[in-house]
């Protein structure tokens, strides 16, 4: 062929994209980029961030009873946890301190699978730069605590497989509570 | 309009001192690039003056081909070769005194012959058009022309010959 | 409208000529075109660096600096600051004298050859009769000037840098001179003023021979000055940054914008050669000017955007085989359409043209081996 | 075009020669002495072009002897300097008095 075709094609490809660049829809080849700061991507819902504490209804009922399982199997080893213990001495199941280093956590979320009071998931919530590195990252108690509907909004199925899933376990148990109070009631009646 | 014919005569003069300095750079100076650079700084000078004496083509003829071309060869020559011998580059203190000696006697000896000469330029000289160049250079001195055309195309293929390494 | 900053100038000259002596009238005339000329250079430099990042964003389909000021028009004085504030490192074995001369000399011819540039009618800061002479003579001096930040900066990358990119500038220089010959056998003077009004009816471009020599001038023009496919000398990924590897902060800044204002000198020149310079039905002559060559600035841009770079051999090959013998071809076509005039000139120089053009792509085809035919072990 | 008298010429093309042969004697290097020679044709083109003022001959000759003597000089240089990368390659050395072998 003639000896500046093959340029002259590639000349013409970037001229197309130059002025598609300006008319075209993202879709079919216009400028696609999302303005970071002002636009956002929308974060899918398995994106996980750092993990927080879920309460249902109150800080207090949170679901977390300190049974240190995530703190073991946290491959970093990023998550300390004090079990909290009334003014007698004997243990509550409620954490008194629950520290999470996020400069260290890498946002595995091996603690959400291995909990088995679904207290903790990952967050979306991923904007949480400081300044100094050492103890503002270091996220304890009061600042993992979110609320459940807060769960919820971001992560909408596995919220509901989990409520689901606790209600069960609800009815379950208080049909064994039922259960075992009709035996007591039965029991009860036949020894008077 | 007299006024800015001094700053004229008075750039030319600069331009005239700035080129011998650069001259004797070019001549003194150990390191051989400096000396390199100080002959383009000649050679820039020596254009200006062209352009004072009314030979504008010249002038830039001369950047053209002088500072373009020449030196990039001798530049390119300086790289090549050996590089560390660019510190010894000047005979020992006696021979220098003695061959500027010898050549400021000759200086004065052409310097008194010029001064003595009434030089009366011609009137009515103007200044010389390109066209006119190129028709004198293509109708009076077509001859030198041509021979000059076939000169640098044999020097073209001698430096080639010369300069290439592998003796095939 | 159109001869808006010549009559400012005078406007101003008259000003000053109220209370000032005449030979201080016409140094201030001098000295309003130098300062306009600085000026241009300077805000051309930044603004080209803008135009470039945004043009060949937009290639890319990305959108290019938008974050400094309304379209990312504070841009280039972010960068101004940036480089003018970073460290100057000198390094320890380096000239000191060259590491320093190298940069300042390179600007120097970079603004000179804005005198000869006919930015509109009767806007030549200088018409000299040997105007396109004194472009080649200044664009000539910038190889010795490579040579000086290649070898003052004492670095092997430096001054291979140096080397290669004077052997391409040599190498391009020579069809570059040979492309305007035909203009100058059409228009008979060197000076740019002339060559511009010379084409008030018909543009060197749309003749056979124009279009050629446009085409050769601004492929050696883009090679002189080291951009798009030709940028194999300063390469980032061949030889570091080339001959201003070891230039940082205002320095370096110097190289670009020497760099940038070469690239505008080659547009202007190509677009007063051969697009008519300030020629135009409508608009004031200088936006004309600023029109054509803008346009010329993006084709350049768009080299950029899309070609790979040539390898070292292709691109001497390139103009040694291809353009100089075109060039003179080219030359031999003119003086035919010129001496025969009329549609017998025109479709002479045509063919002429057209069947080297063949001849030397058929030349010049580079060797592809013939299909290869693998024996599979059985 | 006389700005200057031309005695200021000639006295500055003197100075221009005189540096190029002292160059051409004191320096050891050849291609210091390549530009002594190139600084003598320098001065001799300086002389043509003034003399083209001040005597009686087809005003355009001085300069186009000067732009023979420029494309010379160009000439010369090349050929000088192609000898020297030659003399360099089978000698290593670009000193002027170690290349005392006639036989090469």
């Amino acid at each position: 062929m003639l000896f500046g075709m093959g340029i002259l094609r590639g000349l013409g490809v970037t001229l197309k994209n130059f002025f598609a660049s300006y008319y075209k829809k993202p879709e079919e080849g216009g400028l696609f980029t999302v303005e970071y700061p002002e636009k956002r991507l929308p974060v899918k819902e398995r994106f996980r961030n750092f993990p927080f504490l879920v309460y249902d209804t109150t800080p207090e009922n949170m679901r977390c009873v300190a049974c240190d399982i995530c703190a073991k199997e946290c491959p970093p080893k990023c998550i300390y946890i004090v079990r909290d213990n009334d003014e007698a001495g004997r243990p509550l199941k409620k954490p008194a301190i629950f520290d999470i280093d996020f400069t260290v956590c890498m946002n595995c979320g091996i603690c959400e699978e291995v909990c088995p009071f679904d207290a903790i998931y990952m967050d979306h919530e991923f904007e949480i730069a400081d300044a100094n590195r050492l103890d503002a990252l270091l996220y304890n108690l009061p600042d993992l605590l979110k609320p459940n509907d807060y769960f919820q909004k971001i992560r909408p199925n596995d919220a509901a497989q989990v409520d689901a899933r606790r209600l069960e376990a609800e009815e379950k148990k208080k049909a064994a509570v039922a259960a075992v109070k009709t035996q007591a009631a039965a029991k009860d009646i036949k020894p008077e | 309009m007299e006024s800015l014919q001094v700053l004229v005569k008075a750039g030319i003069y600069i331009l005239m001192a700035a080129g011998s300095l650069a001259a004797i750079g070019a001549v003194f100076f150990p390191n051989l690039f400096y000396a390199g650079l100080s002959l383009a700084g000649v050679l820039i000078c020596v254009a200006g003056i062209y352009l004072s004496a009314g030979a504008d083509f010249l002038a830039m003829v001369q950047i053209l081909i002088y500072v373009g071309a020449v030196m990039t060869l001798i530049i390119y020559a300086i790289m090549l070769t050996n590089i560390e011998e660019i510190k010894v580059s000047h005979l020992g203190i006696k021979q220098i005194l003695l061959s500027i000696l010898a050549v400021s006697g000759f200086a004065v000896l052409t310097a008194s012959a010029i001064l003595s000469i009434d030089w009366r330029p011609l009137s009515g000289q103007n200044r010389l058009e390109v066209h006119e160049l190129g028709a004198a250079l293509m109708s009076r001195y077509i001859f030198p022309f041509e021979v000059l055309g076939i000169l640098l195309f044999a020097v073209l293929i001698g430096a080639i010959v010369i300069a290439r390494k592998d003796k095939v | 409208m159109d001869q808006l900053f010549v009559n400012l100038k005078n406007m101003a000259l008259h000003l000053i000529g109220v209370f000032a002596p005449d030979w201080l009238v016409s140094l201030s005339s001098i000295l309003i075109s130098v300062g306009a000329m600085t000026f241009l250079g300077i805000f051309i430099m930044m603004y080209l660096t803008l135009m470039e990042r945004k043009v060949i964003g937009r290639m890319q389909n990305r959108i290019g600096p938008n974050r400094v000021g309304k379209w990312g028009l504070l841009q280039p004085v972010a960068d101004a600051i940036k480089m003018l504030t970073k460290e100057d490192i000198v390094p320890e074995p380096a000239d000191r004298l060259l590491h320093f001369l190298a940069p300042v000399m390179i600007v120097i011819p970079a603004l000179l050859i804005f005198a000869v540039i006919p930015f509109g009618r009767n806007m030549t800061a200088l018409d000299l009769n040997v105007g396109l002479l004194y472009f080649f003579a200044m664009s000539s001096t910038t190889t010795m000037v490579i040579f000086m930040a290649g070898w003052g900066s004492r670095n092997k990358y430096a001054s291979l840098g140096g080397m290669r990119s004077v052997a391409q500038m040599i190498s391009y220089e020579v069809p570059m001179v040979l492309s305007v010959v035909p203009v100058l056998l059409s228009v008979g003077s060197l000076s740019t003023g002339k060559i511009v009004e010379a084409q008030a009816d018909l543009w060197f471009v749309l003749t056979p021979w124009g279009f050629f020599a446009c085409v050769i001038f601004f492929l050696c023009g883009v090679a002189e000055c080291n951009r798009s496919p030709f940028d194999l000398p300063e390469a980032e990924s061949e030889i570091v940054a080339g001959f201003h590897t070891e230039f940082s902060g205002m320095k370096f800044a110097l190289f670009y914008m020497a760099e940038f204002m070469n690239a505008f000198s080659i547009a202007a020149l190509t677009a007063t050669l051969f697009l008519g310079g300030w020629q135009g039905p409508l608009l004031p002559s200088w936006l004309w000017f600023i029109l054509k060559t803008y346009s010329l600035l993006f084709v350049m841009m768009w080299f950029r955007g899309t070609l790979p770079r040539l390898r070292a051999d292709q691109m001497m090959g390139l103009a040694w085989k291809f353009l100089l013998p075109l060039a003179l071809v080219n030359i031999l076509a003119a003086g035919l359409h010129l001496y025969l005039g009329g549609p017998a000139g025109f479709a002479s120089a045509l063919i002429i043209l057209l069947g080297s053009f063949m001849g030397l792509s058929k030349v010049n085809r580079s060797y592809v081996p013939e299909k290869r035919e693998y024996v599979l072990a059985d | 075009m006389n700005l200057i008298p031309t005695e200021h010429y000639l006295l500055f093309a003197l100075v221009l020669f005189a540096a190029g042969v002292t160059g051409i004697l004191t320096r050891r290097n050849v291609i210091g002495v390549l530009i002594s020679i190139e600084l003598m044709l320098n001065a001799a083109a300086i002389n043509l072009v003034v003399f083209s003022h001040t005597v009686k001959t087809a005003p355009e000759t001085g300069q186009l002897f000067a732009f023979f003597v420029i494309a010379l000089a160009a000439a010369g240089a090349a050929v000088g300097l192609a000898i020297v990368l030659a003399l360099y390659r089978n000698r290593h050395t670009v000193q002027t008095d170690e290349m005392n072998l006639l036989k090469w």
